[in-house]
């Protein structure tokens, strides 16, 4: 390796942390170590201090950059991903090139793990040296910045979409937002109450859905779904597809007459969850926005029924022309957009897979997706609690959380709202009926702001509450003294006794699912999904809001189940982030990124089908590959694979990553034989 | 050598968003594990390079350990299969150099699993203190030969 | 309630969930139960045992050894295995009331008699003959546990006969010895375990 | 299509109405049993629970053995559930438990026996029936369809329960024998205890218990309009059949429900006699629910449920398909 590394003044500091770190390495050797071990390798200055990222400690650096003239900087503490930002800083504000600077982790990767205080000192030696060897190989490096375009896209018109676009519309901007149903609203616009505060749903996301429906900055584009995206953050390019309503968007008045004359009533398996009914040109709920009906050619009698079919709605409708057009086509619209914000929701755990609870089999087993409904003074039922006969009231109603989650069997993980909302419905059917409510759980988790509280209440108004994960729901008595009808068989685990409760009514508090195309969609738009379905968040604690792709953020139940004021505090939070972006103008990009050296590529285009960001193209004219450093992520796969050696990787160059190996087996170094 | 004085140095190469936040949180939390592996950050799994392996067993190392998010987390979307494909290739060609396949372990661990992390360096120090020390060829490897079998 | 508190016992109690788990084949996962109680709702004979099969594996992790070996629990399994194919933890329920009946017998400490003896009456047959006997499992096992309800089940024995769903004398393998030899082979396996 | 057999010990003579039904049809379905030879027994329930390692080499005999007559082909079957359950027990226990695959083979080796675990495939006669022959199969050869028959199919545990290989729709509700008894024009019962248990060794050990579940098996059964029950399992058919009467006793009860191998029921379909099928070996006699067969013309293609679409009947229903 061409050693050109000897002119560079490097700058060596060990960090005690306390005693977090000196308790353990032995950091005075360290220093010593660099001090005068490296000194050969153009270390010219090594100091331990007490707490490197203190202000102190930072002035350290910034005073032997400007006074030792040194060209590199070495800081061995803690672990990249806390401080790196912190000493590039400092390196910075000295007149160095922040990327010019290198961390050794010997906190979390030696001082924390190792007891040895020899052994850890060694290590640290090593650690040390291998960041000296690579910190010689650093190039300066410039963030990349790239302009940004003002509108953005959001998907998915559910609470936490409404709240990032109402937020972004608010500051000025334009929003698209991308709504795959007829109506915006989401699962929330199917709910009755919420809890803790018994809300009612309607009467808080109403006025939401009608502003966003309303407002200059927001084009709605429902019954609509987002086709491609290509490009890059600041500048997306994103294809919808308009999927045909049958209906003239800008013509009808929303009269509702064509829904009144249809003579086909079909079950509605959507927002009524499967017990209500609606008509084949239907809106799916009265205050739905916008408020334009579709027709479901799959229902109407024009397409199934042959002959013509009926056409009452186009014979009725009064708008001039006619709103009625069967024969309207799929469109597609093309948007340009500087950032993406993914709320696409959720889907109910599908709870016919649990055999033994009968859902599906038994009448009177219910989801608590139907119980919502019910409950609903615009539901199917008026807001009755009733049985299966539409009629019925129940005296006796069991609740069952936990179905299909936290179990292996289904979904592994907690779907987080359901104690919560079977704590709410047992409410609610107490309210109503005045049935016994029997809630199964196997722990109950309220955790958030007055939630235990209502917990409290809900027990105190005589819910009872059985800790147990229900083993079977069924229809079968054990012997002629069991009067059902249902029986809930559950082993009471506080009382230690197998229990078969009677009732008339079984809800089961089904889970939240990833939506289940969301492999699909993220790849459709450059995210991953974790092996659930749930799109990864950047960082799980520090950025819950931004993605591995710059320019595309998550927001509400895509990115994992959580309640309606988590998906509202995470839409406003997308929000902020892409109005930060906006308002910057131009944003700057780690440096990491690879880059072809066109001299060198052969034109065998290895690495072209290697990149997930579609970053890599090849230019037909010159035969060689090129690298758009905007839509690279930096993840060096390409770099790796150039058989050339043609790609370099900026930040994780070969000659950084060789000389780090070097540096770090030093003191093992095999002696090579003559040949 | 006896076995149990044989102390093995293991390079680690690290993602920057699983595996080496994964040595984080094994630090966070305090888990030992032994001090033998040497941990090198790359931002993915995906961009070792063959050449970065035989480089580290021929200047040192006893074994090398790739450490990548787990299959279908992968925060570069699929990139992880690509080491895993390139770890299959590279234990074959080492097999042929007459180098125990052993030695470059491929393990996965998410940010959030410290414990496995530890875990997993502790077996691969046991698995390498079993083989004993590599014996790297008196005639070396050509690295560059070695290496273009397996790219990409 | 008896309290254990000094940690040598904890330690010593502790190795109990680990002897029961080290004596289940494969991934058992039994360390992973969360207490729901899957099992004890599912378990058809779950009213008639003295603990729950969660019960049970509460008090497998609180080292009540002895509580736990002389529990009627495991004899009342009848390995329908609802419990295995509900348990949201996916533990081998019914595996690990194989290894406790073992335990049990191992260490002498089944209370009621009668579940064991129907099993060690059995493995006598097999042992001696390699097929097993109805006609002489059931009337030595009820001759030694339930001497009264023999007369009571003559009827199903001579329905039995009668319809000749039963033989009066046992069926011997060709290759005793061999399984004699590999069977005395895995006792001594197990017992050096 | 050919398969090694491990007939069990009850097969031999308590179910010898099971083994003779099967060796009736087994030319209509082509399917060739050869019997492993000099098999032991496999320990039913009980040999587990007083010897873990001897219980697995007791059953490895029998997989070695069968490993050995392996020629041309893999597959090991068994009739009964227990057989079934443990010889498929063993080979997968071996197959994840390194440890245990050494201990059993040196077991076995002081028996100049081996076995691979993995090497076999072991399923349940009803499986085989089912999935590897097939409805289409069976169908073609019913000379005598058992219209106006309502069957209970009755699985009980071990076939559909830990389904270590994944080969049933469902451990709970599952339909492989409700289909195959459809295709031999009965009519399967939908009931809600289809996978509940017999009872197994608690008739010996626990009888108390045990009539309990009998009763609710047979009431359930017999509440879903069933003229009798299909099973699969010697165990099954003992206790809800033998054993029907004395819990009729035990209760006070009234309860004829015969209790017939599916075997049995395919036979009758195929047109053979009942003498030769093991009929009249049960205690709760077949023939009144027999006589009901073809009495009645074969009715329409049952008209799929379709789902209500008028509010005035109430709620809808989940959709099943």
């Amino acid at each position: 390796m061409a050693d050109n590394t000897q002119q560079e003044r490097v700058g060596v500091y060990v960090c005690h942390c306390g005693s977090n770190i000196a308790g353990v390495v032995d950091v005075q050797s360290v220093a010593r170590f660099a001090a005068e071990d490296l000194k050969g390798r153009g270390v010219v200055v090594a100091r331990d201090y007490t707490f490197m990222c203190s202000v102190t400690g930072q002035e350290l650096i910034e005073q032997d950059i400007r006074e030792q003239g040194l060209t590199r900087v070495v800081v061995a503490a803690c672990s990249p991903h806390l401080h790196e930002g912190t000493f590039r800083g400092a390196c910075g504000r000295a007149g160095l090139n922040p990327y010019l600077a290198e961390m050794a982790s010997i906190r979390e990767h030696v001082a924390w793990v190792h007891t040895d205080k020899a052994v850890a000192t060694a290590k640290a030696k090593a650690i040390v040296n291998g960041a000296v060897e690579r910190v010689l190989r650093n190039e300066p490096l410039e963030a990349i910045r790239v302009p940004i375009e003002a509108g953005t896209l959001v998907v998915g018109g559910g609470i936490a979409g409404l709240q990032t676009a109402l937020e972004i519309a608010e500051a000025g901007y334009p929003v698209h937002l991308v709504e795959r149903e007829p109506s915006i609203g989401g699962h929330m616009a199917q709910f009755d109450k919420t809890f803790p505060t018994l809300d009612c749903a309607a009467c808080i996301l109403t006025p939401k859905m009608a502003a966003a429906g309303s407002h200059p900055h927001i084009q709605l584009h429902t019954w609509s779904e987002v086709e491609k995206v290509e490009g890059y953050v600041g500048n997306y390019t994103v294809t919808v597809k308009k999927k045909p309503r049958y209906v003239l968007e800008d013509v009808c008045t929303g009269c509702g007459i064509c829904i009144e004359k249809c003579p086909v009533l079909v079950v509605d398996e959507a927002h009524d969850a499967g017990i209500g009914y609606r008509k084949a040109i239907y809106t799916p709920f009265a205050q739905a926005v916008p408020n334009i009906p579709v027709l479901d050619p799959d229902t109407c009698t024009y397409y199934v029924g042959g002959k013509g079919g009926c056409r009452a709605c186009e014979k009725f409708c009064p708008t001039e022309p006619n709103s009625i057009v069967f024969d309207q086509q799929e469109e597609r619209i093309t948007l340009r957009v500087g950032n993406i914000v993914l709320a696409t929701g959720w889907d109910l755990f599908d709870a016919r897979r649990i055999h033994q609870y009968g859902y599906g089999r038994l009448a009177n087993v219910f989801t608590n997706l139907e119980l919502e409904r019910m409950c609903n003074a615009a539901g199917p039922t008026g807001g009755k609690v009733v049985l299966r006969d539409g009629q019925t009231a129940p005296a006796r109603v069991g609740i069952v959380h936990c179905v299909g989650s936290r179990d292996r069997n289904y979904n592994n993980w907690c779907s987080s709202i359901c104690c919560m909302q079977s704590v709410k419905l047992a409410h609610l059917v107490k309210e109503r009926t005045g049935a016994e409510v029997f809630n199964f759980y196997i722990d109950m988790r309220t955790p958030a702001k007055d939630y235990d509280e209502f917990y409290q209440r809900v027990l105190d108004e005589g819910v009872h509450f059985i800790r147990g994960k229900v083993a079977e729901v069924s229809d079968v008595p054990r012997g002629p003294d069991e009067q059902g009808p249902l029986f809930v068989q559950v082993e009471d685990t506080l009382a230690g006794l197998q229990r078969r409760i009677p009732v008339d009514m079984v809800v089961l508090s089904a889970g939240l699912e990833p939506r289940r195309d969301s492999k699909a969609v993220g790849k459709t738009f450059g995210i991953a999904c974790s092996t659930n379905g749930w799109f990864i968040e950047k960082h799980a604690k520090l950025d819950p809001i931004a993605t591995m792709t710059e320019g595309v953020f998550v927001a509400g139940c895509a990115q994992g189940p959580k309640d309606i004021p988590a998906s509202v505090a995470q839409g406003a939070a997308a929000a902020a982030r892409v109005l930060s972006y906006i308002r910057q103008g131009e944003l700057a990009l780690e440096p990491v990124r690879a880059s072809v050296n066109e001299a060198q590529c052969s034109g065998c285009r290895l690495c072209n089908g290697l990149c997930p960001f579609n970053a890599i193209s090849f230019i037909e004219e010159r035969r060689v590959t090129e690298i758009n450093a905007a839509l690279c992520q930096g993840c060096g796969t390409c770099v790796a694979a150039c058989p050339a050696g043609a790609i370099s990787g900026s930040g994780f160059s070969n000659e950084q990553l060789l000389a780090q190996i070097e540096g770090l087996l030093l003191d093992v170094a095999r002696v090579p034989e003559p040949a | 050598m006896s076995e149990s004085a044989f102390e093995p140095v293991i390079i680690g190469f690290t993602c920057n968003w699983c595996s080496y936040r994964a040595a984080d949180l094994a630090g966070t939390s305090r888990i030992k594990y032994p001090p033998n592996v040497r941990l090198i950050r790359v931002m993915c799994s995906g961009r070792i390079d063959p050449t970065f392996v035989l480089k580290a067993l021929a200047d040192g190392a006893d074994g090398v350990m790739i450490a990548g998010c787990h299959p279908g987390e992968c925060h570069y979307l699929e990139q992880n299969y690509k080491a895993l494909r390139r770890h299959r290739l590279l234990q074959r060609t080492l097999a042929q150099f007459g180098i125990e396949p052993e030695r470059v372990r491929l393990t996965w661990a998410s940010a959030a699993e410290g414990a496995r992390f530890a875990e997993e360096v502790g077996a691969m120090v046991d698995e390498v203190k079993k083989l004993g020390p590599l014996n790297w060829p008196t005639r070396p490897v050509p690295q560059s030969e070695a290496a273009a079998e397996v790219a990409p | 309630m008896s309290t254990v508190s000094t940690p040598d016992a904890q330690q010593d109690r502790g190795g109990f969930l680990a002897r029961v788990m080290a004596a289940t084949p494969g991934d058992n996962r039994l360390n992973m139960c969360i207490q729901c109680g899957s099992c004890g709702g599912s378990c058809p004979s779950g009213p008639e045992m003295e603990h729950t099969p969660r019960r049970l594996f509460a008090l497998i992790r609180a080292g009540e050894s002895e509580t736990v070996l002389r529990s009627n629990t495991p004899w009342f399994c009848v390995s329908c295995y609802y419990c295995t194919v509900r348990c949201p933890q996916n533990i081998h329920i019914t595996d690990v009331m194989y290894t406790l009946k073992s335990m049990a017998i191992r260490a002498g400490l089944y209370r009621d008699p009668s579940p064991a003896g129907f099993s060690e009456t059995f493995v006598d047959y097999v042992e001696k003959y390699g097929r097993s006997f109805e006609l002489g499992l059931a009337t030595r096992f009820n001759l030694r546990h339930h001497p009264l309800s023999l007369a009571g089940m003559a009827p199903l024995g001579l329905g039995m006969l009668k319809r000749g769903r039963m033989e009066l004398t046992p069926h011997r393998i060709d290759g005793m010895d061999q399984l004699g030899a590999i069977l005395d082979k895995a006792k001594e396996l197990e017992a050096a375990a | 299509m050919k398969a090694l057999f491990y007939p069990g010990c009850a097969m031999q003579r308590n179910a010898r109405a099971y083994l003779d039904s099967l060796l009736a049809i087994r030319a209509d379905i082509d399917l060739e049993l050869e019997e492993v030879a000099d098999w032991n027994c496999c320990g039913a329930t009980e040999y587990m629970s007083v010897h873990r390692v001897p219980a697995h080499a007791l059953i490895g005999r029998n997989l070695a053995l069968a490993q050995r007559q392996a020629a041309d082909t893999k597959l090991l079957t068994a009739g009964c559930s227990a057989c079934y359950l443990n010889l498929a027990k063993t080979d997968t226990q071996m197959r994840e438990d390194r440890k245990l695959e050494v201990t059993v083979n040196e077991a076995l080796a002081a028996g100049d026996l081996h076995y691979d675990a993995g090497s076999l495939q072991v399923r349940h006669l009803l499986d085989v029936v089912c999935h590897d022959i097939g409805y289409a199969a069976v169908k073609e050869k019913v000379v005598k369809p058992l219209y106006g028959l309502k069957v209970a199919a009755y699985y009980g545990c071990q076939v559909v329960r830990p389904d270590y290989d994944d080969r049933w729709d469902s451990h709970e509700h599952p339909t492989a024998m409700d289909r195959l008894l459809a295709a031999l024009g009965a009519e399967p019962v939908d009931w809600a205890l289809k996978t509940q248990c017999c009872g197994g060794h608690m008739t010996v050990i626990g009888p108390d218990v045990a009539y309990g579940l009998i009763r609710r098996l047979v009431h359930g059964a017999a509440e879903a309009g069933a003229d009798l029950v299909a099973t699969l399992c010697p165990m099954c058919q003992l206790n809800l059949d033998a054993y029907q009467v004395e819990m009729n006793r035990h209760f006070h009860a009234d309860y004829h429900l015969p209790v017939l191998y599916f075997t049995q029921l395919m036979g009758l379909a195929f047109g053979h006699k009942p003498a030769d099928l093991g009929i009249g070996k049960e205690f709760v006699d077949a023939a009144p629910a027999l006589a009901k067969i073809q009495v009645e013309a074969p009715p329409e293609a049952k008209a799929k449920r379709k789902r209500r679409h008028r509010p005035e009947d109430g709620l809808p229903m989940p959709r099943m398909e």
